[in-house]
């Protein structure tokens, strides 16, 4: 029934790589199933629109709620995709055995984050409204906030990304560099998701 | 053989020692367990005949200093006791001792007297069967189980103190709306009351808080033969 | 990438630390411990007050909010769940001697107190966590029972008493989450399809230990003024709720990522992992019911995180999401808590229906009828148990209109459901019947889930479920499903597979009497409280119309037999472990791998990785 | 490996354990179906209108459609428990036949399911429709409920200006309940009547009954509303139109 095969210890690289990868892509499907209810949570209250409070009307403390435009939500996707060019620039350096190419853009993919991370901040600190005015302000906290702990996780990895591509790690096998990749597409699509429905006020 | 059965038997009584224990702590642990009895004074003449009758005096403070151990001191609070007993087939007369400020009730129909002897209240002298939904400051509303006995509904809206009005005297409110009413019990049960104006602020609808703990603006209604 | 792989030859960085051989329990306890008190007393400090102009104060939230944070943050530091991402991001990962170390190599007792990779210890850790749970969820189950023997209640007041039902709730629904997944899914799931380890070790710790930090929180909810919602929490009653409700928002946080991690190990594992030969058709039916349970959770938590993430900013942040006041919505809640709910009961229901189908072929001596079908009825649930989720709103008013086609949906699971019936039905008849405790565990589960089942068919009728919405019937119901066949099928999985994991067979004679008792006190308990279900009480009350006190007097009497006979297994599984009978490595001649490999098993399991060449179902078979 | 062949030979259904066991099955589905039903009929108590008549009896029907297949469940178990056991410390000998499947019994099975399926949900339909009748009623009376933590109130808008903490409802009249709530949610229950509707803050709900018999009936919350939950509860007293006249008048409205 049984006979001697491999050893645990001595895995090839792609078996590693293609079990990271599964295991990636599961968690990413975790992370999709909560981006999709945000965007549940932000149509369905903007349906309901319970009260009439999803945009309120001024009162005499408050001032009415504007909504801001889906422009800096769409920055954001955008200043992402480039983080995922560059990264796919890094990959295919490592393919090609190219060190300085995979560097170079392991370490831009890394600053996109950040620049991304700080607009993101920045956006939230500029709102012209504050997260208890309202439904849609509520709402809008939450997409941007979902982007800015996306971004936050992405430029740990890019971080260590660009590290390792620096000491040259990936230089017998590249799969940690593809897996990012499929990280740094999903980004993408989220902060594209989040300013779609932000595009909707 | 033997160390089995003696074992299972020592753990079945272990486990019933400590669920015992937890549950006796749990039921000693009550926020409010002190109950305050009627004082008998006399009889009265009533519509349903004449009755024995009580007295029982209530106060309700804007925060709850006035209890020596209060874990909120800053909640709004009947006093002294949050769990009444009252003699069942009797008139009781309350004395209400309103301190506290109010706003608009959110349901206007806790502002309408229900229950009471002549469906009236006497407020600072003045009897009246409904009170301005605008100035509530609390309600005194019992209800009971719809046990196919009694089924004991009482609604006394009690006004606001205006905020000009409330003043205090080291550490002792004065000034209070002062609110007379007489219910006449029916059979013995164990009911629960609580107030209905929304008074718990900082909560959502203003009903979380005090509205919602054991021991501030609820509490039972105990009704008994003797 | 919190996910790379330490198995892998990558040589050369390894700066031998003595840090993570530092590192324990204890460590963490302390650390989150720290962290907590200088989070609370830093935020008491810092965080304005709230000003009466706030509809809703929030800084009392924020502050507990921040401690128990802060006692996460501390506790996965000092477990030293951080070191693989860190080391990672250092470039220096970690040495084969360091994964050595992490998956416990010294096999000594410490290992089941360190963040240990190795999931056999995971397995039993989970084991042991799972009975704390559910000695726990039980003695509030005591509690509440012992409160309704009377119909005035008073014995426990009536915010204790909620509290007490709240935290049954959700302690017992976790419990039961983990209950086969966790130590079984753990220890047997790799051996049995062929594996050294799970695909990602040191996820497998990683969720373990989100389980231990969750505790402490929906514990400290109890001196926070407890849970008032039920396991529902439904909204806005949750915003209105005490501060203990934050307890329960950071358990359920806590413990989605402990799901999301687990369910994406897992279902790795059993995808890319299993032996040579073990193709789809040859995988043991156990293995289908973790993966199709855990590959549930893995869509359905984080709806449950972000329903929860949202009560936290509604508390503690003043945001609307669900406060009526502010254009939030109370349906909006609803609806994510069973776009989870749902499908997580048949989290629970999978893995124990599935370990039972492993056992029935084990203990009849025949093999499993008609195992496409098997296999057919778990996708079929899995399928549909996403779809099902607004039967439990019907009575809501939230859409009226879908009340037809949820009907349809939640009509429709009774087929795959009536399938699993069938394969277990088909797989006893005619077979030689082995009666030991898992055998009989699929007779109780075959009574109790047909009760389980029927009883749901009502309910899933929507003017049937006008009169028993709400009512004692739908706690007996899901009784029936959760306790009645889902744990039966954790217990006989752990009589069945205690002898693998403690080297010791479970004491025959005090788990036939734990059975006996738990069997009949739980039919007892929940036929009344069908009984006075039908009869009109409403769920979660701490006291109840006088007309009712028959039935709550019985189910009260059968909670205490079921009490007896949960301490007897206790007992038994404690002196079992210690002083019970050697067991061989074999001893139900079964033909799963698990069985093949010596007892106590080696740390990679198999010296030599196995060939599968049948399925595990050949008997009789081999005669033809 | 005598009774084997023999069983061989005959056809399936004459066999002797086949015969004993669809014995079994029809017993066994006569009990659940005349026990369970029997059961559920008495537990429900007296009904208070034509919704709950039509839940009865449909809770009726659905136990004696399911009461076949866990009769046959039940008839195949005890039928397996009684002919061959064993029990020691070692398994028995191997089963002496080998079936691994039945496509046939398993499409039957799967078939029949899904036509008890789809019988459950016809005639749920039906049921809900028939009780929805009320709701569109012409002559139908409105009281507006709204729960408040921990009491129900009734308005009556027809004759504006009534309230009242007990509600009071004519016989054989449709009434249309519009339902709300404060603070959290509530869910009101007319227990006799069979209907509910949660009352949800910032929203209004609808649910109709027509009450056909006179007397004093129950409401109750059915969903958690915090700490008096279990004390929210309220009397429904049916009464004849002329009481019910009498009452409005008495209240002050106009009959």
């Amino acid at each position: 029934m049984s006979q001697e095969t491999t050893h645990a210890h001595h895995e090839h690289p792609d078996v590693v790589g293609s079990r990271n990868r599964l295991g990636v892509i599961l968690i990413i499907v975790a992370d999709v199933a909560m981006a999709l209810s945000i965007l549940f949570v932000y149509f369905y209250l903007k349906g309901q629109n319970v009260n009439n409070m999803w945009l309120p009307t001024a009162t005499e403390e408050v001032p009415a709620t504007v909504p801001v435009s889906s422009m800096g939500a769409f920055y954001i996707a955008i200043i992402s995709a480039f983080g995922m060019l560059l990264n796919g620039y890094a990959l295919k350096g490592a393919k090609a055995k190219n060190q300085s190419q995979l560097t170079l853009g392991a370490m831009i993919a890394f600053a996109m984050s950040v620049i991304g991370l700080v607009y993101q901040i920045q956006q939230m600190n500029s709102a012209p409204f504050t997260m208890r005015m309202g439904a849609y302000a509520s709402c809008y906290y939450l997409i941007a906030g979902l982007n800015a702990l996306h971004l936050a996780l992405t430029a740990f990895i890019s971080l260590g990304n660009w590290n390792r591509a620096r000491l040259g790690l990936y230089k017998t096998d590249h799969w940690h560099v593809a897996i990012i990749q499929v990280w740094w597409i999903w980004m993408t699509v989220s902060a594209a998701l989040g300013a779609f429905a932000l595009s909707f006020t | 053989m033997n160390r089995r059965i003696v074992g299972a038997f020592a753990t079945v009584v272990l486990g019933a020692g400590l669920i015992a224990g937890i549950g006796t702590y749990v039921s000693a642990a009550k926020a409010d367990t002190t109950i305050l009895d009627a004082t008998p004074a006399g009889t009265l003449e009533t519509p349903q005949g004449t009755l024995k009758h009580f007295t029982m005096d209530l106060s309700i403070y804007p925060d709850s200093f006035f209890k020596t151990s209060s874990p909120h001191p800053d909640w709004v609070s009947y006093g002294p006791s949050t769990n009444f007993r009252v003699p069942a087939h009797s008139a009781i007369t309350f004395t209400m001792k309103q301190y506290d400020s109010g706003e608009p009730i959110t349901n206007d129909f806790f502002a309408r007297v229900a229950g009471t002897m002549n469906g009236t209240i006497n407020i600072d002298g003045k009897d009246v069967t409904k009170v301005d939904a605008n100035t509530i400051g609390h309600t005194f509303t019992v209800r009971g189980l719809s046990n196919g006995k009694s089924n004991l509904f009482i609604n006394v809206p009690m006004p606001m103190v205006p905020e000009d009005k409330m003043s205090e005297n080291e550490g002792e409110y004065i000034n209070p709306t002062i609110v007379k009413f007489t219910i006449i019990t029916g059979d013995a049960g164990e009911y629960v009351w609580n107030c209905e104006f929304p008074c718990g602020d900082g909560t959502l609808a203003r009903f979380g808080g005090p509205m919602s703990s054991q021991g501030f603006m609820s509490g039972h209604f105990i009704v008994t033969d003797n | 990438m919190t996910t790379t792989m330490d198995r892998t030859a990558s040589a050369g960085h390894s700066a031998k630390s003595p840090l993570i051989e530092k590192l324990n329990v204890f460590t963490a306890f302390g650390l989150g411990i720290i962290l907590a008190v200088v989070f609370y007393v830093l935020a008491a400090k810092l965080i304005p007050e709230d000003t009466d102009a706030m509809l809703i104060h929030t800084k009392h939230d924020q502050i507990i909010l921040l401690a128990m944070i802060g006692w996460f943050i501390g506790f996965m530091v000092g477990i030293g769940a951080l070191i693989g991402p860190f080391r990672w991001l250092l470039g220096k990962d970690l040495s084969h001697d360091e994964n050595m170390f992490y998956a416990g190599k010294d096999l000594g007792t410490k290992r089941y107190f360190r963040y240990t990779t190795d999931h056999k210890v995971v397995g039993i850790q989970y084991l042991v966590t799972t009975m704390i749970i559910f000695g726990v969820g039980g003695i509030l189950a005591m509690l509440i029972r012992t409160n309704l023997g009377n119909p005035e209640g008073g014995w426990i007041h009536p915010q204790a008493y909620n509290a007490i039902v709240g935290i049954h709730g959700i302690i017992m629904i976790v419990g039961t989450i983990i209950m086969i997944t966790g130590p079984f899914g753990n220890f047997v799931m790799p051996i049995m399809i062929g594996a050294r380890d799970m695909a990602f070790p040191r996820l497998n710790a990683l969720s373990f230990w989100l389980i231990v930090a969750a505790i402490p929180p929906i514990l400290s909810s109890f001196f926070l003024g407890g849970i008032m919602t039920g396991w529902t929490a439904y909204e806005p009653l949750a915003s209105e709720s005490p501060a203990g409700m934050d307890g329960y928002i950071m358990f359920i946080c806590i413990f989605a990522i402990s799901t999301m991690v687990a369910g994406a190990n897992i279902t790795a594992t059993v995808v890319r992992m299993r032996a040579r030969g073990m193709t789809w058709n040859r995988t043991p039916i156990f293995i289908y019911g973790v993966v199709a349970s855990v590959a549930l959770a893995l869509p359905a938590f984080p709806v449950f995180f972000l329903s929860q993430i949202m009560s936290a900013f509604d508390r503690a942040m003043g945001t609307t999401f669900y406060n009526p006041a502010g254009g939030g919505s109370g349906w909006l809640y609803e609806n994510l808590f069973w776009l989870m709910g749902h499908p997580e009961v048949y989290v629970i229901l999978l893995p124990a229906i599935g370990a039972l189908m492993e056992m029935a072929p084990v203990f009849t001596r025949r093999p499993l009828f008609s195992f496409n079908v098997a296999v057919m009825g778990i996708a079929g649930i899995c399928g549909l148990s996403a779809l099902v989720w607004a039967h439990h709103m019907y009575m809501s008013g939230w859409a009226p209109l879908l009340n037809g086609p949820f009907m349809l949906t939640t009509e429709l699971i009774s087929i795959p459901t009536g399938m699993l019936f069938l394969v277990l039905v088909g797989t006893l008849w005619r077979g030689r019947l082995w009666l030991t405790v898992p055998m009989a565990s699929i007779y109780a589960l075959l009574w109790n889930f047909m009760i389980g089942g029927i009883t749901g068919i009502y309910l899933s009728d929507v003017p049937a479920d006008g009169a028993l919405h709400g009512t004692m019937f739908v706690t007996a119901h899901f009784h029936y499903t959760l306790m009645g066949a889902g744990l039966t099928g954790a217990v006989a999985s752990l009589s069945y597979w205690f002898p693998k994991m403690t080297g010791r067979m479970l004491d025959r004679r005090l788990s036939w009497v734990s059975f006996w008792m738990v069997q009949i006190g739980f039919n007892v308990a929940f036929i009344g409280m069908f009984l006075v279900g039908l009869a009109g009480q409403p769920r979660r009350v701490e006291s109840y119309n006088a007309m009712f006190n028959r039935g709550n007097m019985v189910t009260t009497a059968g909670a205490y037999v079921i009490m007896t006979g949960m301490l007897i297994l206790l007992f038994a599984v404690v002196d079992s472990w210690r002083n019970g009978i050697k067991a061989s490595d074999n001893p139900w001649f079964a033909k799963t791998l698990e069985w093949s490999v010596p007892t106590p098993v080696p740390l990679e399991n198999f010296a030599t990785l196995p060939v599968v060449t049948t399925d595990a179902y050949g008997y009789g078979k081999a005669k033809s | 490996m005598s009774q084997t062949q023999t069983q061989d030979k005959a056809p399936w259904w004459k066999r002797k354990d086949v015969k004993e066991t669809a014995t079994l099955w029809v017993i066994l589905s006569v009990l659940i179906g005349g026990l369970a039903g029997e059961v559920i009929a008495r537990s429900m108590g007296a009904p208070a209108s034509e919704t709950m008549e039509n839940t009865i009896r449909m809770m009726k029907i659905f136990t004696w459609v399911s009461a076949p297949v866990a009769g046959l469940v039940g008839a195949i178990a005890l039928k397996s428990l009684m002919q061959k056991r064993h029990y020691g410390d070692t398994p028995p000998a191997e089963s002496d036949h080998e079936i691994a499947n039945s496509p046939k019994a398993s499409a039957v099975w799967i078939v029949t399911s899904g036509l008890l399926c789809l019988f459950a949900l016809v005639f749920g339909m039906i049921v809900m429709q028939e009780d929805a009748k009320s709701l569109q009623a012409p002559n139908a009376i409105h009281v507006n409920v709204t729960g408040q933590q921990w009491l129900w109130n009734f308005d009556y808008p027809d004759n504006a200006g009534v309230r009242s903490h007990d509600l009071y409802l004519p016989v054989d009249r449709p009434v249309i309940f519009n339902v709300s709530a404060k603070d959290v949610k509530h869910s009101f229950w007319i227990v006799q009547m069979g209907v509910k509707v949660d009352a949800n803050p910032g929203y209004i709900t609808q649910t109709a009954v027509t009450p056909n018999k006179i007397g004093v009936f129950d409401v109750r919350c059915a969903e958690l509303c915090g700490l008096l939950h279990a004390y929210m509860q309220s009397q429904v007293h049916v009464v004849s139109q002329a009481d019910y006249d009498a009452w409005i008048k008495s209240q002050g409205g106009r009959a």
